[in-house]
């Protein structure tokens, strides 16, 4: 009955989104693609110990490592925000939702974009309870558990804001909500490069997040559909 | 009846004379620079004689049968006693509390 | 039993020939006023307890109280109360002997002095409040728990003392309008005394204890 | 009426004390120095109690049985000698059990709570939190740095509030997220929480503990025997609390000094 | 000067109106009968709480139907998470302990029965009296409604454990609004009790009738009395405790909270604190507490043992010198509530030694309680099967004290499931089988009709082995260290002892399915029960002397005097075998 629902619900989901897709093409046309590097030495990623939940444990052959300063081959820095700060004129929020899922007692993604109003699907695809405590301070605050097999929960942030998210049952479990006035954001994959697409031409603030590191700012203005270049430099410590 | 009461009154003043005197030695002693823990003592020792009074003389505790004294003051004393028992755990918390640098 | 005794547990019960004596020979009214002070006395016991626990657990002890004003202070309302005890017998003694007009003068007066000691305890907090003291900060840099043990326990003691005063107006306005009795004033003085009896160990072990010397 | 109530309390009474007699559900096997006398001591009180149990329960049957007889005339007795027998040897039964599971309990009690541990004791810090337990050796230096709340952050994976930037005693502690020691070597614990009350409790070793906010709490034990056993909390910290454990791995000195020189080299 | 003092009590008239008749009601029958109201909406909710638990703990991942009608946040498609478990058992703790045990067997049948059995025709204050009804059912209300609060009710035991309890809604759902209701409704709580008992001690004391000397009291009656002296002083504690915990979650105190913790990634702005404090408190409480929850129901089948028994309790003077050393001795325990707490381990031995003499006045009580079964001519009416089922029970939870009274025994058994089965055997069910049996003893005085006697002894089979199958098992489980508290069984050695929980599980849906019989009973006899007639059980207590039901003052006018004790039974050459209180005829011992 439930799961038909969903279906229902998804196929509505996609049809809208598809729609809107044809509906509102892509504004601009413009791009800012980037990589995010470090200089310094970055502290050493610990191993996460999950014993005490041996269903995630087995799920791992290696130890999943801490991803709180995430670096990749050519000093490249992982799971950095960058988006459009100053200058977007704004844009209603998709209708597509972000998902978020708890797997393996991780959560996947690490850092998860999103744009105010968008909605918010959270999962739990292990054989254990995890709790989702989204640590906001400007939102509304919630704490909710998910044993396995209920449905996923749904949500939405109404204000901007970075959420540092926890799992109260399993304290390894960090991740983070970054909810943006803005429909133009990426994230640094793991070779450290972005790409902002669909800007109309215009001034930009461009702006990088890291979760340990102080956020840092660039000017960039888009003419018609070229693409600009921004990259970011991230000083890091070892402890 | 009347003289009854006069006398009375008189003897109550004497009493509270007495009282604020009590509590005057009290401040008087907390300035005396004994160590905390003796400090702790005399008032102690001191509040018990001031309460004792107002009890017996002030609450007419003495004019009672001795049934009700026998029936509510060791009871009180007794709790009060028991929850004594807390001390050897307040110590340990001194000892024990987290080093926070 | 003598006379007296007889006549209380009569009149305790209304119709004595049909009852046991109290055990105690005094009125049931009087009975729970006692077995309110004991059960009372044990909550300020506690109370007092929980904050000898905390001091006695915390290290870095600092007594924050000066002579002037605090001591003083504390000095003068333990004169007060235990002036307003005085006056609260003569109360008694006069409504005994039937004295109702003395008995009446001698209550305003204990209301008097029990505002005063409310008002004096009042401003004395204010004075604190200006100082930076709160529930949860003490401006000395001494423990915090000192300002939440300080203001629960006497704002514990301060409640007894007003709704002692307001028990007292009331009592006072029914003895005059007959509607209360002489009883009525005993057992309402057995609990101000009993307040005066609590501050009598709240002053040194909150005030004496914490002076700075 | 008065025979079926006899026959009920005795086949419970029979029932329940012959699964206590079976050991059919047990305490685990023991692997501490100081078990055995706890485990001494449960038998002990459990034959005393026992047979209290089961003498109690039968005379109550016994009683109610003879209690129902119907036959006519019958008139009732009293107990024989009134109440002072009974009460005479409840006191010096029960009383005599008492002092001797007080004075023999105490020693127990006294050799896992009273006694300082051993002088050359593996020290271990148990960092205990929602819901997780973490420990930590002291590394190569064999210092222990300081803590501090403030830096505390689960994301980084800085449990126990390290400070590596200023403190370089912290530097080289091993944090884990189980407590893995030497058989045979005194082990002592100090027992930090991070928010709430917590347990430590490990079956095998017949010991249990609390951790409190605010306080350094010791424990010391010496594992006999090798193997892994589940360390759990008992005492309820949040809604995580079912799934707060940790593994206690008893290994072989050598093998353990191996396991230490791979944690301190990651 | 005395003739001018008196008790409303003999003044005023029955009332008319409604309102003050069954609700406001001043008279102590009444207020008795809305406690015992009370006690039973509570006890349900209570049991459905298990009942829920229980399912959850056997089978983890039913849905339950309904329940996310309950709570859709705590119960997403009716599958209870870790949280809306510990609410539950929360819940069914505080209302169990304080709104059933603290209600049914003493403040309910005190408040009817004290009065009636010393002859007097209300309490000392029935206006007091009156409050502390609706003080208590003010604080129910309260804690009802943390259910339908946002993050639902607290999920830190009835204990309320700092600083879980203490911190707010870092901690954990339910610690927000949910525990300041919590905390809220135990204070309140505190007050009620607190009058009932000044209530309870000056009418026995002051308004005993002609000849009802102290040591003609009814057992219940001394029972009564003992308790309310034990929670004059209990409640005391409770009451600044409480106020000191709200004032920690809400003013920013800190007195059961250290400095440096750090919950949900957030150093919490409190220092100074003791959390060991709060346990101090708690436990000062906590163990009178147990004894206002299990002697009223001792004096209760004292009193009604030796009716069906038709033989005098054995020794009288014991019986009433061990509830007295009982209430006495459990001011010097409550520390072995916290022998594994972080407490000085000194203190372990300090309390250890009084808890286990404890054990010396339970075991004489429990002794002539079956002595005075001995040669006795048993009648097996419903409430002497409660009795007996009482004294049963009783030994079996008694039994596992010795085990947790010793601290080195306490290392292993502390928080298993062995503490669940010795203080639900010695405190629940045995004080429930006191309850039991008074309502069917005295449901004909109370409603003036019989309750069905077949239908009671079915419940009464039925819920004895019933609660031996709940809670025998448990201690195993115990044993075997499965800790209490656990929402699901995820370790590798508690997986292996689900089976024992499913037993445990359907035994207590059976069991509490056969409460049923008693609450169709109860309503049924209420309304169609054959009229009782004025002493059905051939009593000699002065309940026994008024009609079914006793009119508004009780004797109807009549002022009882009183030549005898509560304990001839059995006695020879009487036209009877028993001699009623108020009968004046001379008794020839032989």
């Amino acid at each position: 009955m439930r799961s038909r629902y969903f279906t229902a619900l998804a196929v509505a989901v996609l049809l809208g989104s598809g729609m809107l897709v044809f509906a509102k093409p892509p504004a601009g046309s413009g791009s800012i693609t980037g990589k995010v590097t470090y200089t310094g030495t970055p502290p050493k990623m610990k191993p996460i110990d999950m014993s005490k939940e041996p269903s995630c444990a087995k799920q791992h052959a290696t130890p999943v490592l801490t991803e709180n300063v995430a670096t990749g081959p050519g000093n490249a820095l992982q799971w950095v925000v960058v988006y459009i700060s100053a200058g977007d004129q704004g844009s209603t929020a998709p209708s597509q939702a972000v998902r978020y899922d708890q797997k393996g007692c991780q959560y996947l993604p690490h850092v998860l974009p999103m744009q105010v109003d968008q909605g918010l699907q959270i999962y739990n695809d292990d054989q254990t309870s995890h709790n989702i405590h989204p640590l906001s301070k400007i939102n509304a605050e919630w704490n909710k558990s998910q044993p396995p097999g209920s449905p996923a929960i749904d949500t939405k942030y109404d204000k901007p804001e970075f959420i540092p998210v926890k799992c109260n049952i399993h304290p390894w479990m960090h991740g983070y909500f970054i909810v943006l006035n803005t429909s133009h954001y990426a994230v640094s994959g793991e070779d450290g490069s972005f790409d902002i697409k669909g800007l109309p031409p215009g001034k930009y603030t461009v702006t990088a997040w890291q979760e340990q590191y102080p956020a840092q700012s660039q000017e960039v203005t888009i003419s018609g559909s070229e693409a600009k270049t921004a990259n970011f430099v991230f000083k890091v410590l070892p402890y | 009846m009347e003289s009854d009461t006069s006398s009375r009154m008189k003897s109550y003043v004497g009493i509270w004379i007495g009282l604020i005197c009590i509590a005057g030695i009290e401040v008087f002693l907390t300035y005396r620079n004994f160590p905390v823990h003796e400090l702790l003592a005399f008032l102690l020792v001191l509040a018990f004689i001031e309460a004792g009074i107002a009890l017996m003389y002030f609450m007419h505790l003495k004019y009672e049968r001795p049934s009700l004294f026998w029936s509510l003051i060791p009871t009180v004393l007794f709790v009060l006693l028991m929850m004594n028992q807390i001390w050897p755990d307040a110590y340990r918390l001194a000892k024990l509390k987290l080093l926070i640098q | 039993m003598s006379e007296s005794e007889m006549a209380l547990s009569a009149g305790q019960s209304g119709h004595g020939a049909f009852m046991e004596p109290s055990p105690y020979g005094i009125q049931s009214k009087k009975l729970t006023m006692w077995l309110f002070i004991i059960s009372d006395a044990v909550t300020f016991g506690a109370i007092l307890m929980v904050f000898s626990y905390l001091r006695a657990g915390t290290p870095n002890w600092n007594a924050p109280f000066r002579f002037s004003p605090s001591i003083i202070n504390g000095m003068v309302m333990t004169f007060v109360l235990l002036t307003s005890s005085l006056t609260m017998l003569g109360a008694v003694e006069a409504a005994k002997a039937g004295r109702k007009a003395a008995s009446l003068k001698w209550l305003g007066g204990t209301v008097l002095l029990g505002t005063l000691f409310a008002v004096l305890h009042i401003r004395e907090w204010f004075h604190m409040f200006d100082e930076g003291w709160r529930l949860f900060q003490n401006p000395t840099g001494g423990p915090v728990i000192f300002g939440a043990a300080f203001f629960s326990i006497t704002g514990l003691h301060l409640m007894h003392v007003i709704s002692g005063v307001i028990a007292l107006i009331v009592i006072a306005i029914g003895y005059s309008t007959d509607w209360l009795d002489a009883n009525h004033v005993e057992t309402t003085g057995l609990y101000w005394h009993f307040v005066d009896l609590v501050w009598m160990f709240v002053f040194p072990l909150v005030y004496l204890m914490n002076a700075s010397r | 009426m008065g025979k079926l109530f006899a026959a009920v309390v005795f086949v419970i009474t029979l029932i329940s004390v012959a699964i206590f007699v079976m050991h059919t559900w047990w305490l685990p096997i023991d692997i501490s120095t100081t078990g055995p006398a706890v485990d001494r001591q449960m038998n002990d009180t459990m034959i005393g109690t026992g047979i209290l149990f089961l003498a109690g329960q039968l005379v109550l049957g016994v009683f109610v049985w003879g209690s129902s007889s119907r036959k006519s005339g019958r008139k009732i007795r009293i107990f024989p000698g009134g109440a002072t027998p009974l009460v005479t040897a409840a006191i010096i039964l029960v009383g005599l059990e008492i002092l001797t599971l007080t004075f023999v309990g105490s020693k127990a009690w006294g050799a896992i709570y009273l006694t300082p541990p051993a002088a050359n004791s593996l020290r271990v810090d148990v960092q205990a939190e929602q819901f997780a337990f973490y420990f930590r050796y002291p590394g190569p230096d064999g210092q222990f740095g300081g803590l501090h709340p403030d830096k505390i952050d689960d994301g980084s994976g800085n449990y126990f509030g390290l400070d590596p930037a200023n403190d370089i005693a912290a530097r080289d502690d091993i944090v884990v997220g189980s407590l893995v020691v030497p058989v045979n070597r005194p082990v002592e614990l100090t027992l930090h929480s991070k928010d709430v009350g917590h347990s430590f409790y490990v079956r095998e070793l017949r010991v249990q503990q609390d951790f409190v906010p605010g306080l350094d709490i010791p424990l010391h034990f010496t594992a006999t025997q090798t193997g892994k056993f589940e360390i759990v909390c008992t005492q309820l910290c949040g809604l995580g609390h079912y799934n707060m454990k940790a593994y206690l791995e008893v290994m072989p000195e050598d093998q353990w000094e191996q396991w230490l020189k791979s944690q301190a080299g990651q | 000067m005395h003739e001018t003092s008196e008790h409303a009590v003999h003044q005023h008239a029955p009332p008319t109106s409604f309102i003050r008749k069954h609700i406001f009601s001043l008279d102590h029958k009444v207020i008795g009968k809305q406690y015992y109201g009370l006690a039973l909406l509570a006890v349900f909710i209570g049991m459905v709480l298990s009942w829920l638990m229980r399912i959850h703990l056997a089978w983890p991942t039913w849905p339950i139907p309904g329940l996310d009608k309950l709570s859709a946040v705590g119960a997403p498609a009716g599958v209870m998470t870790p949280e809306y478990y510990l609410s539950l058992m929360t819940m069914h703790g505080t209302i169990m302990v304080f709104f059933v045990l603290t209600n049914a067997p003493f403040a309910a049948f005190g408040n009817y029965f004290l009065p009636i059995q010393i002859g007097a025709e209300d309490m000392a204050f029935p206006r007091f009296n009156m409050m502390s009804f609706w003080t208590t059912f003010t604080a129910f209300l309260v804690m009802i409604a943390a259910f339908f609060v946002t993050d639902g009710p607290p999920i830190s035991g009835w204990t309320a454990y700092a600083p879980l309890s203490a911190v707010g809604k870092d901690a954990g759902p339910g610690l927000a609004m949910g525990q300041n209701l919590w905390a809220i409704s135990i204070a309140i709580f505190c007050i009620g009790s607190l009058l009932g008992a000044l209530n309870f001690i000056a009418t026995t004391l002051d308004l005993r009738t002609k000849g009802m000397s102290l040591s003609r009291m009814p057992y219940s009656t001394w029972a009564w009395f003992v308790t309310a002296v034990i929670s004059l002083l209990a409640f005391a504690v409770l009451l600044p405790a409480c106020i000191l915990l709200i004032l920690d979650r809400t003013a920013g105190t800190s007195f059961f909270i250290p400095s440096g913790l750090v919950l949900s990634d957030r150093l919490q702005p409190h220092a100074g604190g003791s959390v060991l404090l709060w346990q101090h408190l708690f436990w000062f409480f906590g163990h009178p507490e147990v004894y206002i929850a299990i002697l009223p129901s001792i004096g209760i089948v004292c009193h009604i043992l030796p009716v069906f028994a038709r033989k005098p309790l054995l020794g009288p003077r014991a019986t009433i010198g061990c509830m007295i050393a009982i209430g006495f001795l459990s001011y010097m325990v409550w520390g072995h509530h916290m022998f594994v707490s972080g407490m000085n381990p000194f203190s372990a031995n300090l309390f250890s030694v009084p808890t286990l003499i404890i054990t010396i006045p339970a075991t004489i009580l429990t002794l002539l309680l079956i002595g005075t079964v001995y040669g006795a001519k048993m009648r097996f009416t419903t409430p002497a099967l409660f009795c007996l089922g009482f004294i049963s029970v009783f030994i079996s939870g008694g039994i596992s004290g010795f085990f947790l009274a010793q601290p080195s025994l306490d290392t292993y058994l502390h928080a298993t499931y062995f503490v669940v089965a010795h203080f639900h055997f010695v405190m629940a069910v045995a004080s429930i089988f006191g309850v039991f049996a008074a309502t069917y003893f005295w449901f004909p005085k109370m409603y003036g009709r019989m309750m069905s006697d077949t239908l009671g002894k079915w419940h009464f089979w039925l819920t004895f082995i019933g609660v031996y199958c709940i809670f025998m098992p448990m201690h195993y489980l115990g044993l075997a260290g499965n800790v209490r508290r656990y929402s699901a069984f995820v370790d590798d050695y508690l997986i292996a002892l689900i089976p024992v929980h499913k037993f445990i599980t359907i035994a207590a849906l059976a069991t509490g399915a056969a409460q049923l019989i008693f609450l169709f009973n109860l309503i049924w006899s209420r309304f169609r029960g054959p009229i009782a007639p004025d002493n059905p059980w051939e009593g000699t207590s002065l309940e026994w002397s008024t009609t079914s039901p006793p009119p508004f003052d009780n004797f109807g006018g009549r002022h009882m005097v009183v030549y005898q004790g509560p304990n001839e039974y059995g006695v020879e050459g009487t036209a009877n075998d028993y001699v009623m209180q108020t009968s004046p005829e001379k008794i020839v011992t032989g």
